[in-house]
């Protein structure tokens, strides 16, 4: 089913990844134990790839760790709730704090990983996902810059192509900047990239394209990953 | 010292126009409903408010907005989706905003409550929201200095007062109070309960008393953080 | 017994205070329901005089709001110290928070009195009571200077004199500051003064010394309180 | 992720010679006293050490500065009745000392802990302990400039830990240990008691997990602290 190429894990006989598949590969490199923050939107679905025994434990910047799934029926209480304002739950040993301890936390390096969405990933890791630039655009940056600058290990998780398939992952951003050089690896629908501070980008793994194929389709410089 | 009030109307009574409002709550979590509602009632124009967010729905913070009362709004997450009255309001140049990384809002109110006179961040270098403020090298890193925002009032919201104003919250409705409690020269606490001193566990007080200067027990609402 | 001299109240048939009677006099101006703290030595006695009634709330900079009287037998607690490192109780309505939480307190303008021993105070209210200067002395200041310049008011409660007989209210200190412009009253065993912050020291009462007398006894421009 | 250990050696092996190491404690009250001891045995030297006061009488932080392992001790108040061993080695010039407010110590370990690169204080200014330091106007009034200490190591002592590595204190036992606890490397917690994930009340968890790297479990000590 994969065939290595160059060094790159390539899974040509398939199409690219689903949502849910982007979640549940990003989450299968998550260690054991970790301290994780998930952003907003699609981020947060890593979460249901999470068991009970990964020993992760979640991070809502509105003052929580030991955040648990989704509350549901009964169990939905408006004073319990994610950073998307969904009713969420509590796991045991969990704790409360105020906004200025959860974001001390963040900003002191203290999470081991956080989970965020991307309008572009430059070769340097650069980041921006918090405004289009457009003029009529509200702004609204949230944590996001919190997290990027903070968190020891920053994924992105987001699709390679705009709908009008323009790649993602660029020399330098036009998009505002969330933070720099702060992007350490990009989990996308067609291949999963290492930024390594250099001036290429790494290839660990493609879905439903080659590293070839690929290379085309980003103005980026890429390497295969060493096997 | 800290008073009880009788009325909402009572705790919320003396604000003047042109004030600096913090406002507590994380979307409607911790949002304090009716101390809202008072201020409406009260009539203080030409506000600066602080909140994270820019109101949801058309109660809340969102029906102040709508009174027109509101001249500014520094948050760092305007663009919700049910955030309409601020989005018309910003659109017709009816209000001001100011965004801030939620994490900087967050300490700059720290900052206020103690004594902090500015700080050193790396939160928003190299982007827009950094722009016009004063950046520095330290340890060969890149920081931007943030000022500190102190407000002449906090509304918020608590689970649970003793007659002292020693506070305490409930699960993610905590958010900005505690630290909002520290910012304003005046603050106005609405709580579910109101209990003796000696009650609470001083272990477990995450607002000591001497940050609140009002409180006011209000009914619990269905569907509603207190 | 009292007489009233240029608009100073004068206790002239009598000695000095005692130190208890210092404390005493001080406590009395202490406002109803005040948050306070006393600084260690001589000021930590100030509130053998603050009766429940008072409603004053004392705050140790160790993390405690709400302290209680000393504590003797049964009562001490290893885990239950004043800022002098005194066992202490605690009253219904207490609060425990680390030492940044209690220095933000302090340092943030939120207690509204606190009383500090001196070696001196000048006319402008600049505050020396951390160092005495020497060259073999070792420095050890605590948290005075975090007091002096946060508290809302400052009280300095001190005897007027050294045992040499040199006055510590001062035009300028000699000693190393601990903050400048910061005192607001000066408590001593033969007189209440009054800083002002202009070029001149309020006196308001005196015990076993007359307005004049105290003139003559210490080098600082002195203006009697309008009665 | 937290470490139970089974032995205070095993909780503090490791630490490197030239460490800068916080310990916990105001006097006697929260000093890892226990900790202590097995630094003494471990043997790390040339170490800095972080705490607010020199040491008491001849047992816990005061052994360690007799064990000669200590180079260099930035606190607050050195100069306690009972802080001889201190005195003798400054005396001697054989332990450098650096004082700092009570205040920016605390707040210096908290910006360590919370990403601030530096903060402006008034307390400080004028006097001998802002000499050589940065000041500034803002709004009016002059600060000084005060800087992060970071450490490699904290040792601290708390009440009850879960095997999460949250914890909960006791009274004034309380003091540093929360911000020494956010501004080491790696932080070692002596404890009274442990207890699975959830005996402990989340709104009251004091120090969360995430800042707590090994714990270990000691016998209270007739009059002595946690």
């Amino acid at each position: 089913m994969s065939v290595v190429s160059a060094g790159v894990v390539e899974h040509t006989d398939r199409g690219p990844l689903g949502r849910d598949e982007m979640a549940r590969v990003l989450a299968g490199d998550i260690p054991r134990g970790a301290y994780v923050n998930l952003g907003i939107g699609q981020p947060t679905t890593v979460g249901d790839h999470l068991p009970p025994e990964s020993g992760v434990i979640l991070h809502t910047e509105n003052g929580m760790l030991g955040m648990g799934p989704a509350a549901t029926g009964d169990a939905i209480d408006p004073d319990l709730i994610n950073a998307g304002k969904f009713p969420v739950t509590e796991l045991p040993g969990a704790s409360y704090f105020h906004h200025a301890d959860s974001f001390a936390m963040m900003r002191g390096g203290h999470l081991d990983l956080c989970v965020l969405g991307a309008y572009q990933v430059s070769v340097s890791g650069d980041l921006a996902n918090w405004h289009t630039g457009e003029p009529d655009a509200i702004p609204a940056v949230g944590g996001a810059m919190d997290l990027a600058v903070g968190a020891k290990q920053v994924f992105v998780l987001m699709s390679l192509f705009t709908r009008t398939g323009e790649p993602k992952l660029v020399r330098e951003c036009t998009y505002p900047l969330t933070a720099l050089r702060c992007v350490d690896r990009v989990y996308t629908d067609v291949a999963t990239f290492e930024i390594t501070g250099g001036d290429q980008v790494l290839v660990r793994e493609t879905w439903g394209m080659s590293f070839h194929e690929l290379r085309s389709r980003v103005d980026v410089p890429l390497t295969a990953a060493t096997p | 010292m800290t008073r009880l009030c009788t009325s909402v109307d009572e705790a919320v009574s003396g604000i003047a126009d042109g004030s600096t409002v913090l406002i507590g709550g994380f979307g409607t979590a911790g949002m304090p409903f009716d101390l809202i509602e008072g201020l409406i009632r009260q009539g203080a124009r030409d506000l600066t408010v602080v909140s994270n967010n820019a109101g949801n729905a058309d109660t809340g913070l969102a029906a102040l907005l709508a009174a027109g009362q509101v001249r500014k709004i520094v948050c760092s997450f305007p663009r919700q989706t049910d955030s309409w009255v601020f989005e018309e309001l910003y659109r017709n140049g009816k209000i001001e905003l100011e965004v801030a990384p939620q994490g900087s809002l967050a300490e700059r109110l720290r900052a206020a409550g103690a004594g902090i006179g500015g700080f050193y961040t790396r939160t928003g270098v190299g982007t827009l929201l950094a722009e016009g403020k004063e950046t520095r090298e330290i340890d060969g890193r890149t920081y931007v200095l943030e000022l500190p925002i102190a407000a002449d009032v906090a509304l918020i919201s608590a689970h649970t007062a003793d007659t002292l104003g020693n506070l305490v919250y409930r699960k993610t409705a905590r958010n900005f109070a505690p630290v909002m409690a520290t910012a304003a020269t005046t603050t106005v606490v609405q709580v579910r309960h109101v209990v003796e001193p000696g009650v609470l566990d001083p272990e477990a007080v995450v607002t000591p008393g001497i940050y609140v200067d009002r409180i006011v027990r209000v009914a619990a609402v269905q569907g509603r953080a207190a």
